[in-house]
């Protein structure tokens, strides 16, 4: 068995025993109204977390997606007010294709660092949001996101959790099982190797830029539908809980790292954390030190052996 | 240093045995040759005596104590140094702080003493016989070869009590190996024990006192090296003897496959020649001749300045590695850490990289077609270990070549393959497989574009030769009709420009 | 068993909202079978969706929601109808609260603290001269904007009263008041009096044009009179002339007992604002109290 | 000439250029008012820059600069009310070393990776800070810090630039003048040919995140000096100014690129472009594009050749 695979169980392990011990000590825990909360929370930081992974497998990071997360979820909040609720969406998640295009062009084929210029997007598109929405958009209450955002499949499971659910094999996928997913995941070990290859390093580069603009986009349209409104300050450091989410799953910043499940597996754990937290009534200030206490620990069991 | 003695030193890296039991003796002023297959476990033993891994059993006797050597800072105070496998220059930093690093001098207050630094640098280049180096230079501005003798000047710098080198001539040409061979002569004189680690057996034979050869991770034999020979190290170390080196060359050639016209590129003036089908085409030269450039340049790893390149007809133009490969053509370049693999991706994915349209309907890649197909190609290689999901960090520097030779083997629709040092680092029983490889596919009628330092190899293989000199073609041979010396001197005449 | 109450704060970070806070749990010290639990959502509405959601998991008897600059969350909203708890909004009043459940509102009147200080600064001097406006953050900041138009508004009527709008925002912090101020001294030379939309960025801009040399030049005025604020303004020839109440720890003690009550089965108005009133610099010693958090 | 110093003029060139049409245009720009103002302005960033420009070059990132920024003024404010005002700065500044050892020691020798560690130390500094800061604010009429905030050396240059200046050479003088700054220049370009040459990699690379801490540390006591108050919000994305500075400057993340006169380049850059876009009154979320559009524009410059 390979190493990362014993850190995967080792990781799955320690997230088992947290929820044993929390549902031993606090009942709520365990309740419909309890997991179904959980579910919902873990869609933003999920649907990121998914885009970031195949950005930082590719090599890079992308510190935007905050910043799209708010851009989208105003756009399809306010242009449904005016036009077909299919194209509001539509123009919202391209909003998203867009800045991870930008972000992709700039990278790949300008070759400037991935860091410098997300971070320089990330500026920009919340400026760009802000001017958009000189009257901040407000839902209403005929607000048809509400449906998608509060509804329930077979009356349990949250729409929203839902479709951040079937992204997930869906990039598994294609990561694993197309030629364009191992590209990225090669681009991200050695680039050179892989131009010399045959492979449009280029366009694969930008078309993870893309991928993760999507998913950001995806993010911003599921969380107005769940809020029930849609806010232009929303989304800030958001982009830092899903590379945490990568990296506890086993991701390398720079790239030759993590599995789609384990991106799932540090979702699930950044989830349950805030949750437990709440649940068992950690304060706000204590909170922030057990969560990076337990960041470092996940890493830990992750770290490289000695060589 | 009177003695050095391993004694049953073993060293695993989780599963993987790297070193079993090795046990040998090495004295003062002494040249010990260590010879092994890949993945033998030479480099593993060698970086426990350099201090950067620790033994998993066994120990260590200097002059007859019992020693622990921690780190390579360790290493260094026992006058241990290190000429590792692999290049670990910093391309970036001057050629004197490479010398010097971790070492650098200071005055009184901790200032580095610049003015010392280059002129002892200056001192330590001049010794090793290369005046012309500009100590102040990024190490990365010169070519592989010049860089390779940096990394020796920084070891033998401070006259080391025991000198390690590890396979120190596989980027070598003539004129840098006699000079390292001049240094090593002197520092034996001085008392150095050497351990040299090279899979050219002449040069073992040439250069040694001592022969040891291990054998997956054991010492298995140990001789004088006059009572050694070519025969008997094979033997000990492949386990049979090998019969012929050198495939029979048959000359069996078809039409051209590739016309060169007017190549220009950056360091490349005006270089043409055809390519026959079935034809192995060598090219020889000193460095920076620009025999890798040429190279590049056709494939399209390197922009053209000018020229035609044209396959079975069709004409390759503003090439990109995409289209070159579209065309028919594969690469296997020189640097295997910088440009060939992903060192750590594992097996699988380096030898399926350039193939995965066979195996793809539209983007969807079959991944278990992909696996038997690469474990075939791995297989028919004897890559050891024989796993699809090794990590090529983890595998020893012949094993890597192999699995980039797999990568460009199971291209599709391959018509010319050019192989720019392939049997680097590779072991002798493997380079006999990559000759007969090689000779294979020129029979099939595959092209064959081969670079190699190795005289002997080329002038084995190849069906004809161009001798490169400053970025041109300067002579055509026929291996048979000449000989080192004749290729050496059209290689290194100083062209007067044109009038 | 005891109750059980929830304190939604979307920001925990900040004096006036962690004042609001530590009110709610030292009012509720008094009952023996009262149990406050907090959450800090960090700035981040979102969050405080999910934290309302815990809270309510968690089953809360009743909840207190500090939500800052948030304009509303729907969603929140319809899983406290759901629930059919109380809530009392404290600070924030959130829009389309028509809720089934028994609510409430406890908070200062934004409109009010603009429109005195406007008054009180076209006063001082003598309805001329030049006004600086500096805001807090962008367009989603009703709060803010309500104060900066009430403001307005009252100086109004005094043609020779001209108003800059600074380009950047403060962040409602004192470093972002001072950086903003800053660069504003350097562009005007005639600036006159000084509003900011609230007293921390005020503290700040006053900071840097003492530091330019030009505090005499100009006045300060702004909202909340916090006990900074308040210590400021007793101090000798200070230039703070004047700022609003908006007192936090006063709002967290009422809206506590206000959600005490309806947990009571109580009835009360939907909305009660406090006093929001004018604070004047020879005032402030009545109102300041080194002992609170804000 | 390098490439790199081909860069460097390119960018004083435009750096110059921005100086003469805002000269031309805003008369105050030159005035010695405004001048005060941008050399003040870019302490804070500056003194982040040094620090961060030293993590850099060794190969890693320290995004945990802002909190150290807000605790070690909260420190140093809230401590001098009780003890003398050396001794509270001295504690002030040590929390910032010990928040860089602790950053250094899990990165050198933990193996952790450098953002994930420095990101769940941001959480936890800030965290801890709260708690300190029961009551959270300090600010005194006696505040001896407001005279090393306010001061003015010959009533022109401001105490605290005047503190920033002096460190640029001594940064400059350890990074290219010592053993110790060579090291991590060279650890930055390939750790293991460094460990390989005998240098105690693990030591120099927590050096370096110690560094770090304690210029964050210095500006979070000037910062809190000059705005004669603390407060625990403070110093929020600091660490994004910082490292756009280093990069702007010719610094590559991940090691192996940038100068110090080129990080102070990007810091006099970005203080300008504040200053400037303010002059010129362009409104908030303009300046958030056109910063994100200048930055880029600075980085292109200074990409890397195509090969
Ligand atoms: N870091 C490592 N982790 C796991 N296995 C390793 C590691 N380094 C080496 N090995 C394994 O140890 C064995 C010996 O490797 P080593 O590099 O010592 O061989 P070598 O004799 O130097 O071969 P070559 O001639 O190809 O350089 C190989 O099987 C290799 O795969
Ligand atoms: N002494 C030197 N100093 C600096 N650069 C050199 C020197 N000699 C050659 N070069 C550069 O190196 C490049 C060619 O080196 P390279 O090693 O690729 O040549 P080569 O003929 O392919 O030899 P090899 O087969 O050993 O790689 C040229 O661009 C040349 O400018
Ligand atoms: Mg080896
Ligand atoms: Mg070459």
């Amino acid at each position: 068995m390979s190493r990362a695979a014993k850190a995967n169980i080792l990781f799955g392990v320690g997230v088992v025993v947290l929820i044993i011990v929390t549902a031993l000590m606090q009942e709520v825990f365990l309740t419909e109204r309890n997991m179904v909360n959980v579910a919902r929370q873990m869609v933003t930081t999920g649907l990121l977390s998914i885009g970031m992974y195949v950005v930082i497998r590719s090599g890079g990071i992308d510190l935007s997606v905050g910043s799209t997360v708010a851009f989208a979820g105003l756009l399809a909040a306010g242009l449904q007010e005016t036009m077909p609720v299919g194209a509001a969406i539509a123009i919202a998640l391209s909003v998203g294709v867009v800045v991870g295009l930008i972000n992709g062009v700039l990278i790949a084929y300008m070759r400037l660092q991935p860091f410098i210029v997300t971070l320089a997007m990330m500026g920009a598109v919340r400026g760009a949001l802000f001017i958009y929405s000189e009257t901040p958009t407000y839902a209403t209450d005929k607000f048809f996101l509400k449906t998608l955002g509060a509804g329930k499949i077979f009356g349990v499971v949250p729409v929203t959790f839902a479709i951040f659910l079937a992204c997930i094999p869906v990039v598994w996928f294609f990561m694993n099982h197309t030629r364009s997913g191992r590209s990225i995941m090669a681009i991200g070990m050695n680039p050179e190797t892989v131009r010399l290859a045959g492979v449009n390093v280029r366009a694969q580069t930008t078309l993870a830029y893309v991928i993760c603009g999507f998913f950001a986009a995806l993010a911003g349209v599921l969380l107005a539908a769940r809020l029930g409104i849609s806010q232009p300050s929303v989304g800030v450091a958001y982009e830092l809980d899903a590379i945490a989410a990568v990296v506890i799953g086993g991701g390398i910043l720079g790239g030759g790292g993590g599995t789609v499940g384990g991106m799932f597996g540090g979702v699930i754990a950044l989830a349950l954390i805030d949750n437990v937290l709440n649940l068992f009534n950690v304060q706000s200030y204590y909170q922030q030190i057990v969560k990076g206490v337990i960041i470092l620990i996940a890493v830990l069991l992750r770290r490289k052996p000695d060589s | 240093m009177q003695q050095i003695s391993l004694i049953k030193v073993a060293k695993s890296f989780g599963a993987t045995l790297a070193l079993r039991e090795a046990s040998f003796t090495a004295y003062r002023g002494e040249v010990v040759a260590i010879c092994g297959e890949n993945g033998a476990g030479k480099s593993t033993l060698m970086s426990i005596l350099a201090g950067s891994r620790m033994p998993t059993l066994g120990h260590i006797e200097i002059n007859g104590k019992t020693v622990l050597i921690t780190s390579p800072h360790d290493a260094f105070d026992r006058g241990i140094r290190t000429v590792y496998q692999e290049l670990s220059l910093l391309p970036d930093l001057s050629v004197a702080e490479n010398l010097f690093l971790g070492e650098l001098p200071v005055n009184g207050w901790g200032r580095i003493d610049w003015a010392t630094l280059w002129a002892d640098a200056g001192t330590e280049m001049v010794a090793l016989g290369m005046p012309e180096i500009d100590v102040r230079r990024p190490a990365g501005d010169y070519p592989v070869a010049v860089q390779q003798m940096f990394e020796i000047a920084k070891a033998i710098r401070n006259k080391p009590e025991l000198l390690i080198l590890d396979e120190p001539t596989g980027v070598l040409t003539q004129r840098e190996t006699d000079l390292l061979f001049a240094k090593i002569a002197e520092l034996k004189a001085a008392g150095t024990i050497i351990f040299y680690i090279s899979h050219r057996m002449e040069e073992v034979l040439e250069i040694s006192d001592r022969v040891v050869v291990l054998k997956d991770g054991r010492s298995v034999d140990e001789a004088p090296a006059d009572m050694m020979t070519h025969d008997r190290i094979i033997q000990s170390m492949v386990g049979r003897p090998l019969e012929k080196i050198y495939p029979p060359r048959v000359r069996d050639h078809g039409p051209v496959r590739m016309s060169v016209q007017g190549l220009r590129a950056p360091g490349v003036h005006d270089v043409s020649f055809d390519l026959k089908a079935g034809e192995i085409l060598g090219f020889c030269g000193l460095v920076g001749s620009g025999r890798s450039e040429v190279m590049r340049a056709i494939f399209g790893a390197d922009p053209r300045q000018g020229g035609d390149v044209v396959i079975d007809g069709v004409p390759l133009n503003a090439p990109t590695p995409k289209r070159a490969m579209a065309a028919g053509l594969g690469f296997v370049t020189e640097e295997r850490k910088v440009d060939g693999l992903a060192l750590d991706a594992d097996v699988l994915d380096n030898a399926g990289l350039a193939s995965m349209s066979r195996i793809s309907r539209g983007p969807v890649l079959n991944r278990r077609a992909q696996r038997d197909m690469v474990f075939r190609q791995v297989q028919k290689l004897d890559l050891r270990p024989l796993e699809l999901s090794y990590i090529l960090r983890r595998m020893s520097g012949g094993n890597q070549q192999k699995v980039i030779l797999a990568k460009w083997l199971l291209m599709q629709g391959l018509k010319v393959l050019i192989l720019d040092e392939p049997t680097r680092g590779v072991d002798i029983a493997t380079k006999v497989e990559i000759y007969r490889l090689i000779a294979d596919l020129a029979a099939q009628g595959m092209g064959i574009l081969l670079i190699s330092s190795e005289m002997p190899e080329i002038l084995g293989l190849a069906h004809r030769l161009c001798v490169m000199n400053s970025g041109r073609i300067v002579a055509e041979m026929v291996p048979e009709e000449t000989n080192e010396h004749e290729i050496f001197v059209a290689a290194a005449t100083v062209e007067r420009p044109a009038a | 068993d005891g109750i059980k109450i929830g304190v939604a704060n979307l920001f925990y970070g900040a004096p006036y909202f962690a004042g609001m806070d530590v009110a709610v749990h030292e009012e509720a010290e008094a009952y023996s079978n009262v149990e406050v639990i907090s959450t800090d959502a960090g700035f981040d509405a979102a969050k405080m969706a999910a934290d309302i959601d815990d809270l309510i998991a968690k089953g809360v008897d009743g909840l207190i929601i500090s939500a800052g600059p948030t304009e509303t969350i729907p969603s929140a909203l319809i899983a406290i109808e759901e629930a059919g708890i109380p809530v009392v909004f404290v600070d924030r009043l959130w829009k389309n609260t028509n809720l089934e459940t028994p609510w409430n509102w406890v908070g200062a009147e934004n409109d009010v603290m603009g429109r005195v200080i406007g008054d009180h600064m076209e006063d001082h001097l003598g309805g001329t001269g030049h006004i600086l406006v500096i805001k807090g953050g962008p367009a989603d900041n009703s709060i803010g904007i309500a104060r900066t138009e009430a403001f307005t508004e009252a100086l109004s009527s005094s043609p020779d009263m001209k108003i800059t709008v600074a380009p950047g925002f403060g962040g409602w912090g004192v470093d972002g008041g001072y950086k903003v101020m800053s660069d504003m001294l350097a562009q005007h030379a005639d600036l006159a009096g000084v509003f900011c939309e609230n007293d921390s960025m005020c503290l700040g801009a006053q900071k840097a044009a003492d530091d330019a040399g030009r505090s005499g030049e100009m006045v300060f005025g702004a909202s909340d009179a916090g006990k900074d604020t308040l210590r400021e303004m007793m101090r000798d020839g200070s230039n703070f002339i004047a700022t609003a109440v908006n007192d936090s720890d006063q709002i967290g003690r009422t809206g506590f007992h206000h959600l005490m009550g309806m947990l009571a089965g109580a009835e009360l108005p939907n909305i009660t604002p406090l006093y929001s009133g004018l604070v004047l610099k020879d005032e402030a010693y009545k109102r300041y109290d080194p002992n609170k958090v804000f």
